[in-house]
């Protein structure tokens, strides 16, 4: 980082109950938007900020136990963890996306953690938002988050991790990490496919490149998204059926 | 009370062969119980994209069946289950069954789908063959019977949202697996088969390669409703490919894996899939078949191989595939194969599709242990030549490719056979266990105003979360005739029906409409509940908003309300004209006619009688037995001659058989039950019989050869005449040479013979065991000997039968040469001519079409095929049925065939029969034509066009004009719409409601434009 | 299937949900605003002490209670009885808290308000500068009325000033809430006597539309023993009035006072710090039974104040006129009586006497009836002197209401603001012409909590107690001191569980008060995600499968919004749009 | 285009076949495969019902096009040849059509199997196209003149 740069653009979104405006001392790369916990953060919103420009997001909220949704942060961890995979997905660092929760009443004042994150985030170098691809895959994302797969899943994580599912047994954490590893892959890829099929109709070969995943794993995902009304056939060119998305709703 | 029989059958298994006993049984009055071990019934052929020789859409002909297994009042079909016992004696049985949990409320699941839809994890579609994924909740396939989800256990992480998104509550996570006892009489396995598992012919790269598919797979592949839409593509990039290969005999014909037997269907289903390849592929595709021997034994089954090479241009290459490898970089496959030159060659394709055999299903011991029935040495049912609907165990009967590898007619013919054997066993029971609805009376709605009520589904919110349902609602009580409508959650729930009852009485509605789903599934639902409120079940009309409105409409909710709006006017408008329809009623003469009393026409005779129906049996000839008397022994080693002797007597001796000899049917008259025939007896005065069904079982005769001298040199035999030999002990020669495929797979016939690849492997055998030095040349084109047959095949060519293929353009010559009977013919391996100089030539002549066929088929007014044998309804799925209803075939007169066969086809044609014979009146469908005799002109375009026969012109005050025979008729109102003076009126589709419908459709559409 | 229906409740709501006794009209409170008598809006401010919004937190009392720091320091607190923390650990430091914000405010010198402009032209009369009487003057002000109040002694602020001694209740602090009303535009006329200067007849000649009568319980009840009469015998009121007053009073060496309540304990302390050398409280049931605050009653023993339980006395001894001793009787516990408490019943022959030179009872208060209207009398002479209607405080004379101690008996502060604010209600609305009846939300209060299994909360033990006395520190010394009373308290605030409906944080209107989540019906499929993921059971599915938010309940936390599947839920303030919006102006920047 | 033509929305007729063409569009709906809403459909049983006159009526009542669906030849009739029959009947209907002044175009005939929801979505997805190119149907002008 050169010392001239500018800091990177940073969007807190803080929890209505962490740190007081009146004492907060907020560096000036950095933006606060109240949000009521921070289990309101839907994480469709967390990506659109990403979308429009923020280098860094960065979510505060209660420690645990302080919570005045009882476990609002809670939610908020498990979808910093769903939106950390899909950020790994889409080529963007994960850590431009960091949870805070802190007592409310921390010793530290806010600056020092808004100092901290915007150095960790700066250390990451030049932000790559500006490359089309991440803005593509960014939007891809964007749109895994906001259907139903991902969402019903998030929204049921902690009652079949920590409580008990429809037949009474808890599953695993590991296995539900890797089953929700999978689905939110799969579902990323499956709106890349849509969203790059979307601009023109693409044979199987080239989305396989763009996305640098085997041809046969692109097929099975077209072989899915079309059972879901995502995506249909356009044409055939020479040997090479071309594909184009489908207004899903 | 041990040797009471019980009136039900159980039939394990609900693929086509089960589902077409059952219906067969339970359309003569039997009641049925249908265990499938899949969650839905359809097998293996609701997998298959199209059918052989025809082309047609599987689905497309086997829908209707499901549908009417899933609604027939007398199956109850219990999927998802098993059979864990069987205890007690033919004709009275008592079954264990487990029925394991599906976790789904069969009863309350209305298989909307919502939580199909909802569900957040998948699971490898299997039904798709592991190309695409499913939801872990989900039905098989979109039409599947019964439409009932099941949660998919394994792979169900209880996540609750399918339980929560279904409004029926139908979503049981606690349902345990629960064990039923039936009493049943008698019982039919059609476990079917599951094809071979592929990874077993490592060499072949299944699973390691992705371009190599199995042909269950490339099914799906070109199925429209498949993964990849219809279009085939490369599993590797998705890709059309270019190229590709077939490769037979996977699993089958196989020493190595122990699979000896010939799977039978594969030829000709890999002919077929190449051609819907090509036809689904819209670029240009080469495709190539590696055979062994093409077996394209069945009716018109050749014809549709020439047609494969000749019009579609596919190549065929005679060698059996030594391994495929891989190019890693492009996906593309090299097949190693020895060509027809014997030198090693390497072809690169695109794509490679493995003709997997079938093999007995996975469970299949366990089943043989539960019911206690013997399997043969491959796991398939033991069965014998003349008893191939028997198993080991008596009032056990099997049909479909459980017993051998079999195609579906074959599998549909013997589920009718194995139905008959059950009828049989518990004849005296028929009707008992059948439930008799009982309805009101009619109301007499013709003086009334249309006061019509509409009920509106909100099918949870398949509908009502796109249609504003309650605005439809509103706008339907708007329409005129409408005296109420209103909203339902379901209309097809079980309170709904309630309702809609009571509303006919509260509000005296007379016509009713329901918009919801499609009448295709739904319609004779409605139909009975408006039946059972004391209204003609034809006042009743539904309208689609949800399959072709909501469901295809989903972004535009304002649009489809618009739609549902106008589809409710439409249907509206045909219900204001709705006229009440009688279901035509025949009755039925329980007595059946048979033509011909070869053995086919004999079983047929017996199973009929033995069912308590009376039978007349014509026989030309002064002797019964048929083609039967000129076989003196059997490949499997039977009698077939002891029992020829077996049957006349039972056939000579039962009092319901009426034999006539040397006697001729010489007219037929009248229509499904009741026909009035005239036999010319042997004296020739005539005799005139009066029955409901006619089976015709004219058999085939054998072809007199033209050439090889036959006929000119006494050295030159037909396969028959040198069976006559043997028998007689009168063969000595040393050395013979058998040419196959005499009269036929030729310009005149091209159409293969059947049974003569079997009978040269017969006959030579039986050579080689009077004489093991006797030297046996088969020249063949292919070798035929499908199914368990091949074993023979194997024997004759170890114990030193020479098999030499040779092809059309290389025929042999058989000459005489000063007394000397040279067989001249090309050695493929030498690649050479070879004159040999036999003792005996021995011609495998064609079984060709009974010369009387003609007459009889103009007689009946039934169809021929061009080779001169009956046409029946349908080849795939109705191989015993004529498209007159009432008139069966069965055996030679069908095709050539071998015996088990034939008598698998007579048991099918009298359960067929029985169906009829069984019933005291038939009803048939209420939708026919009616003709207005006034404006008829008499023109015939009607009757020309019918393609039932159902029209005939009769007389009525001195004018000719047409007239409808109910029974036949099928309402599909070619001739209303064809009849110049519109004298013909087809019930329920009336050009007034049609044209109302029109009207109605457009009218409002373009108010809303203004 | 019972099995599968328990896990699917238990997992469901995870053991989270509201309990149904909720109906459907009751105005649901947290139990500590349901319990105060003012219905002060405790929660709110208590949600803004956590966010450091002090000075908010002071308008948030206000604008139920004109004395902050007054019920800060005095109040019986029945918010912190009904506390739902108790059920875990302890009560939230309301009063405290309370008290700390107040002080804080006061810390930059007096808040001055800005009088409020009249809306109406209906005089009203308030007799009484006691809690109840300013209290509805404040709440008549803040209508719009012009208003007066009419005291008899010098000073206003009646038994808060006169009866309260400095050490718990500075002078200067009623001084400045009193001060805060008057600069609301409230005259107070002192030294004006009711009965005497004034009457009914003359005020509304006078032309007040309204007379609110809050003249309290001026009378100390007697003891009604032999020897009531001798010197050194003094009521506890008017030993506090005195002192109040400044005047010099006499202090014997040793004090008996006689009772259990507050006054008794501020009677005993007080003597105490005037020089007694010995000061006992004799009080005929035992400890538990005690009016007083228990806090209170700490004090006073640490400040040495002796407790005599179950005596009571039979006769004071005089000697040469002047009280010698006090002479007892043993008790002992019988039934409870009609107050639930146990009663006293004298055990015989067991008289014995305490040297003592000064008895003061403290037995309560009666009001000086002789001031009254007779009109306005009760005839039934044990009941309360003056008959009013318990929810509109009418008399029976129309346009004249009556509340406070004067109606019900000596009681609280906060009961006596509760009263004034409910007359100022009902002569609102009869100056108005409206029903006095209808809807009173005080008929229909319920409380509410959305905790139903408190085995998954954490327990906090109180952080903050506020210090006895204010120590005397440096200014450097005070500023960190109040820091750390800052912090404490808001430590002290996240304890409070936010029982009701709302956050109620108040803070930015906008963001907070109101947002509720609203389902769109028609994308909603009935997944239940929303009720599993809401925190306070808002969330039901109807009988059509779809989620329906009970707006009750709903603190507009957002949570379902941001997971529901469908996206079927928003929120009617801070909709996703909304933050979106918040986002792209924010980077715009 | 003219400015009206732009918002054209034309409104199609589709007469489907019971057994085939209906069940196509039944299964459209079941894999939700999403087409334009122009299309209001009249089932009959066989495709073979299907007369010239109900094809006419619709043009002349406003409908913009018309589809038939039905079985595909050869084979797939239900009842064995309704569909050839249907052929050569709208074969004929459209060489008529022209003297009507309609553009044969309008109708359309098209075999759709039970197993083909795909083929028919698009089939209305393209004639919706087709006839928006075409514009409003001649006859409905000219009863509105």
């Amino acid at each position: 980082m050169s010392p001239d740069a500018h800091p990177p653009r940073i969007v807190c979104f803080m929890c209505n109950w962490a740190f007081c405006e009146e004492e907060m001392r907020i560096p000036y790369n950095v933006d606060i938007i109240r949000v009521m916990c921070v289990g309101r953060m839907d994480p469709v919103l967390v990506l659109e900020t990403f979308i429009n420009g923020a280098e860094g997001v960065m979510l505060v909220g209660c420690k645990p136990s302080d919570c005045h949704f009882v476990d609002g942060n809670l939610h908020a961890q498990r979808a910093v963890k769903m939106l950390k995979k899909l950020l790994a997905l889409t080529g963007l660092e994960p850590e431009r996306l960091k949870l805070l929760l802190i007592s409310p009443l921390e010793d530290r004042d806010f600056s020092h953690y808004a100092k901290e994150f915007t150095e960790e985030v700066w250390k990451l170098g030049n932000s790559p938002l500006s490359k089309e691809e991440i803005v593509a895959n960014l939007a891809a994302a964007k749109e895994a988050v906001s259907a139903f797969r991902l969402r019903v899943l998030l929204g049921r994580e902690e009652e079949l991790t920590e409580f008990m599912n429809a037949y009474g047994e808890k599953i695993p954490e590991e296995e539900f990490e890797a089953l929700l590893d999978g689905i939110v892959k799969a579902e990323f890829i499956r709106y890349k496919i849509h969203y790059l099929t979307r601009v023109k109709p693409r044979s199987v070969k080239e989305l396989a490149q763009i996305l640098g995943i085997r041809p046969s794993a692109v097929l099975r995902h077209i072989t899915n998204m079309r059972r879901k009304g995502m995506i249909t056939l356009d044409k055939v060119e020479g040997y090479t059926p071309l594909y184009k998305a489908l207004e899903v709703r | 009370m041990a040797n009471e029989k019980v009136g039900a059958v159980l039939v394990v298994g609900g693929g086509v062969a089960g589902i077409q006993a059952a219906l067969d049984l339970a359309d003569s009055g039997f009641k049925v119980y249908m265990v499938d071990d899949s969650p839905s019934i359809g097998g293996v052929m609701a997998q298959l994209d199209k059918t052989f020789p025809t082309n047609d859409c599987s689905m497309c002909i086997l829908a209707p069946k499901l549908v009417a297994a899933g609604r027939h009042p007398n199956i109850s079909l219990i999927t998802n289950s098993e059979v864990l016992g069987l205890n007690g004696d033919a004709g009275n049985f008592e079954v264990k069954i487990r029925k394991r949990s599906r976790y789904i409320n069969e009863d309350k699941c209305n298989g909307c789908g919502l939580c199909a839809q909802k569900c957040p994890v998948e699971a490898i579609d299997t039904y798709n063959k592991g190309l695409t994924d499913r939801s872990v909740v989900y039905v098989e396939f979109p039409q599947a019977v019964p439409l009932r989800f099941k949660i998919d256990r394994e792979k169900c992480i209880g996540c609750r949202t399918c339980q929560e998104v279904c409004k029926a509550n139908a979503v049981e996570y606690d349902q345990k697996d629960s064990e039923i006892t039936l009493k049943v009489g008698a019982v039919i396995l059609a476990p079917g088969f599951e094809p071979f598992d592929a990874r077993l012919k490592s060499e072949y790269g299944y699973e390691r390669y992705a371009n190599v598919v199995t042909s269950i797979e490339f099914e799906r592949i070109l199925s429209a409703s498949g993964p990849y839409g219809g279009i085939v593509l490369r599993p590797s990039d998705g890709e059309i490919p270019r190229k590709i290969a077939f490769v037979q005999c996977v699993g089958s014909r196989d020493a190595q894996l122990g699979n000896l037997y010939c799977s039978a269907a594969c030829c000709m289903y890999s002919i077929k899939e190449a051609i819907i390849a090509k036809e689904h592929v819209p670029t240009k595709l080469d495709c190539t078949i590696f055979y062994m021997d093409i077996r394209a034994y069945g009716k018109e089954f050749d014809a549709y191989y020439k047609r494969a090479q000749e019009e579609y241009g596919i190549r065929f290459v005679r060698s059996r595939v030594a391994s495929i490898t891989e190019d890693p970089a492009t996906g593309n496959l090299f097949v190693h194969y020895v060509g027809e030159d014997e030198t090693p060659r390497v072809e690169e394709f695109d794509m490679v599709i493995l003709s997997t055999g079938m093999q007995p299903p996975k469970n299949v011991e366990k089943l043989a242990k539960a019911l206690g029935i013997k399997l043969n040495k491959y796991r398939f049912c033991e069965t014998s030549t003349f008893t191939p609907l028997e198993t080991s165990k008596s009032g056990v009967y099997v049909c479909g490719a459980f017993s051998s590898p079999k195609d579906i007619p074959e599998s549909v013919a013997q589920a009718s056979g194995a139905a008959a054997k059950a009828m049989a066993t518990i004849a005296p029971e028929r009707g008992k266990l059948v439930a008799v609805k009982e309805y009101p009376p009619e109301r007499d709605v013709s003086q009334e105003e249309p006061r019509i009520g509409v009920f509106i589904c909100h099918c949870g919110i398949n509908i009502g979360g796109i249609v504003r349902v309650p605005e439809v609602v509103e706008y339907a009580k708007t329409l005129p005739n409408v005296v109420y409508a209103e909203e339902n959650l379901y209309t097809c729930s079980d309170d709904t029906q309630k309702r809609i009852r009571e509303k006919i009485k509260e509000y005296n509605l007379n016509r009713v409409v329901v918009a919801s789903c499609t009448p295709r599934t739904h319609e004779p639902l409605f139909r009975e509940t408006v039946r059972e409120a004391g209204l003609n079940p034809y006042l009743f009309e539904m309208a689609n908003i949800r399959d072709q409105c909501s469901w295809v409409h989903m972004h535009e909710p304002d649009e489809a309300t618009e739609k549902a709006k106008d589809l409710v006017r439409s249907i509206v408008a045909k219900a204001r004209l709705l006229k009440p329809l009688k279901n035509p009623t025949v009755n039925v003469t329980p007595v059946a006619l048979i033509i011909g009393g070869g053995v086919s026409g004999m079983t047929a005779a017996l199973e009929l009688a033995n069912q308590g129906f009376e039978v007349h049996l014509v026989e030309r000839e002064k002797e019964l037995g048929g083609h039967l008397r000129k076989i003196h022994y059997m490949l499997e080693g039977e009698d077939p001659q002891e029992h020829l002797q077996r049957l006349v007597k039972a056939v000579m001796e039962n009092k319901l058989i009426h034999v006539y000899l040397g006697a001729e049917v010489v007219d037929v008259n009248g229509f499904v039950g009741n026909f009035k025939s005239k036999i010319r007896l042997n004296g020739g005065e005539e005799k005139q019989v009066e029955h409901g069904v006619v089976i015709v079982a004219t058999g085939a005769v054998e072809y007199k050869p033209k050439e090889y001298l036959y006929g000119l040199d006494p050295r030159v035999l037909t396969q028959h005449e040198l069976e006559e030999k043997i028998a007689k002990g009168e063969f000595n020669a040393k050395k013979v040479v058998m040419i196959q495929c005499v009269g036929a797979r030729n310009e005149e016939r091209p159409n293969c013979a059947r049974i003569c690849c079997g009978q040269a492997i017969k006959n030579a055998l039986k050579i080689k065991e009077l004489n093991p030095d006797a030297e046996v040349f088969v020249l063949y084109k292919d070798v035929r000997s499908y199914g368990f047959m091949e074993e023979y095949y194997r024997e004759a060519a170890g114990k030193g039968v020479l098999f030499i293929n040779y092809s059309d353009g290389m025929k042999p010559k058989v000459s005489n040469e000063n007394g000397r009977l040279k067989v001249a013919f090309y050695e493929p391996v030498l690649k050479q001519e070879i004159q040999i100089e036999p003792d005996l030539v021995v011609l495998s002549a064609a079984t060709i079409p009974n010369p009387d066929n003609k007459r009889i088929a103009e007689m009946l007014k039934v169809p021929l095929t061009k080779d001169g044998f009956f046409l029946e309804a349908h080849m795939k799925l109705r191989p015993v049925d004529f498209q007159t209803d009432g008139v069966f075939l069965c055996g030679m007169a069908h095709s050539p065939k071998f015996i088990d066969e034939s008598i698998a086809q007579a048991c099918a044609a009298a359960a067929r029969a029985a169906t009829i014979l069984s019933k005291k009146a038939l009803e048939m469908e209420g939708i026919v034509a009616n003709v207005d005799e006034d404006l008829c002109s008499g023109c015939r375009i009607c009757e020309f066009l019918c393609p039932y026969g159902a029209i005939e012109m009769i007389e009525k005050e001195g004018k000719t004009v047409a007239h409808v025979i109910e029974a036949l008729c099928k309402g599909c109102g070619v001739c209303g719409t064809a009849c110049p003076t519109k004298a013909i009126i087809l019930g329920h589709f009336t050009t007034e409601e049609i044209l109302a419908q029109v009207r109605a459709i457009l009218r409002e559409m373009e108010v809303a434009a203004k | 299937m019972d099995d599968l229906i328990y896990w699917v409740e238990h997992s469901n709501m995870l053991l989270r949900r509201v309990g149904s006794r909720l109906t459907e009209k009751a105005r649901k409170l947290p139990p500590c605003r349901a319990a105060c008598p003012a219905h002060v809006n405790v929660q709110a401010y208590v949600a803004l002490i956590q966010r450091g919004m002090f000075k908010e937190a002071v308008e948030v009392i206000r604008r139920d209670l004109p004395f902050p720091a007054i019920c800060g320091r005095v109040c019986f607190s029945p918010c912190e009885d009904a506390c739902a923390r108790v059920n875990l650990d302890q009560a939230v430091a309301v009063r405290a808290l309370k008290r700390l914000v107040a002080d804080i405010e006061r810390e930059q010198g007096r808040v001055v308000a800005q009088p409020l402009p009249k809306k109406y032209n209906e005089k009203v009369a308030i007799i009484g500068a006691g809690p109840a009487g300013l209290t509805a003057a404040y709440e008549l002000a803040k209508l719009g009325y012009p208003v007066t109040v009419f005291e008899r002694m010098a000073e206003p602020g009646g038994m808060m000033r006169y009866c309260i001694p400095d050490f718990r209740l500075e002078k200067f602090v009623v001084a400045n809430e009193i001060a805060y009303i008057e600069d609301l535009g409230v005259e107070i006329k002192t030294g004006v006597e009711f009965g005497k200067d004034i009457t009914v007849e003359s005020l509304r000649k006078d032309g007040y539309k309204a007379i609110f009568i809050a003249i309290g319980t001026q009378l100390g009840m007697k003891l009604n023993v032999p020897g009531e009469d001798l010197e050194g015998v003094i009521n506890a009121v008017d030993f506090l009035r005195a002192v109040a007053l400044g005047k010099k009073i006499a202090v014997g060496e040793r004090v008996a006072v006689i009772g259990g309540g507050n006054t008794a304990i501020d009677a005993a302390r007080t003597a105490k710090k005037l020089g007694a050398k010995e000061v006992m409280i004799l009080y005929r049931r035992s400890r538990e039974e005690m009016p007083a605050l228990p806090h209170e009653v700490e004090l006073a023993e640490k400040d040495g104040v002796k407790f005599y339980f179950l005596v009571a006395p039979k006769q004071i001894i005089g000697e040469n006129g002047r009280v010698k001793a006090v002479e007892c009787l043993r008790m002992r516990l019988g039934e409870p009586d009609e107050t639930g408490r146990r009663r006293p019943i004298p055990i015989a022959f067991s008289e014995h006497q305490y040297e003592v030179d000064m008895v003061i009872p403290a037995l309560g208060q009666v009001v000086e009836t002789s001031v009254l209207p007779p009109e306005l009398l009760s005839k039934d002479k044990r009941g309360p002197p003056l008959q009013v209607d318990p929810l509109t405080l009418e008399t029976d004379i129309s346009g004249v209401f009556a509340g406070g101690d004067v109606a019900t008996g000596p009681a609280s502060i906060i009961e006596a603001v509760g009263a004034g604010k409910r007359a100022a209600v009902s002569i609102h609305r009869y100056l108005r012409g409206e029903d006095l009846r209808k809807d009173r939300d005080e008929e229909r209060i319920e409380e509410t909590t959305w905790v139903k299994d408190w085995r998954l909360l954490e327990k906090k033990e109180r952080r903050y107690e506020p210090p006895v006395e204010k120590p005397h520190l440096s200014f450097e010394e005070a500023k960190a001191y109040l820091e750390k009373l800052k912090s404490q308290a808001r430590f002290e605030a996240f304890r409070c569980l936010g029982c009701g409906p709302c956050a109620e944080c108040l803070a930015g209107m906008e963001l907070c008060e109101g947002d509720k989540a609203v389902v769109d019906e028609g994308k909603c499929v009935g997944c239940n995600v929303c009720a599993i993921i809401c925190p306070v059971g808002a969330i039901k599915k109807n009988e059509r499968g779809v989620a329906q938010v009970n707006e009750e309940l709903c603190k507009g936390c957002g949570l379902c919004a941001a997971r529901c599947p469908e996206r079927a839920i928003s929120m009617q303030k801070l909709s996703n749009e909304q933050i979106l919006a918040m986002v792209l102006t924010a980077l715009e920047r | 285009m003219s400015e009206s033509q732009k918002d054209f929305e034309p409104k199609i007729v589709g007469f489907l076949c019971n057994w085939c063409a209906y069940a196509g569009a039944d299964l459209a709906g079941v894999s939700r495969i999403q087409y334009p809403p122009n299309i209001r459909v009249i089932r009959v049983m066989c495709s073979g019902r299907i007369d010239p006159a109900f094809i006419l009526e619709a043009l002349k009542n406003g409908a913009d096009g018309v589809l038939v669906a039905g079985c595909h030849l050869p084979s797939d009739c239900h009842y064995l040849s309704g569909n050839f029959k249907a052929l050569r009947r709208v074969m004929l209907l459209k060489k008529v059509l022209k003297d009507f002044g309609v553009e044969p175009e309008r109708v359309r005939l098209e075999w759709v199997s039970a197993s083909e929801g795909d083929k028919f979505a698009a089939v209305v997805r393209d004639m919706v196209e087709q006839i928006k190119k075409l514009g409003p149907n001649p006859l409905k002008m000219e009863a509105k003149e």
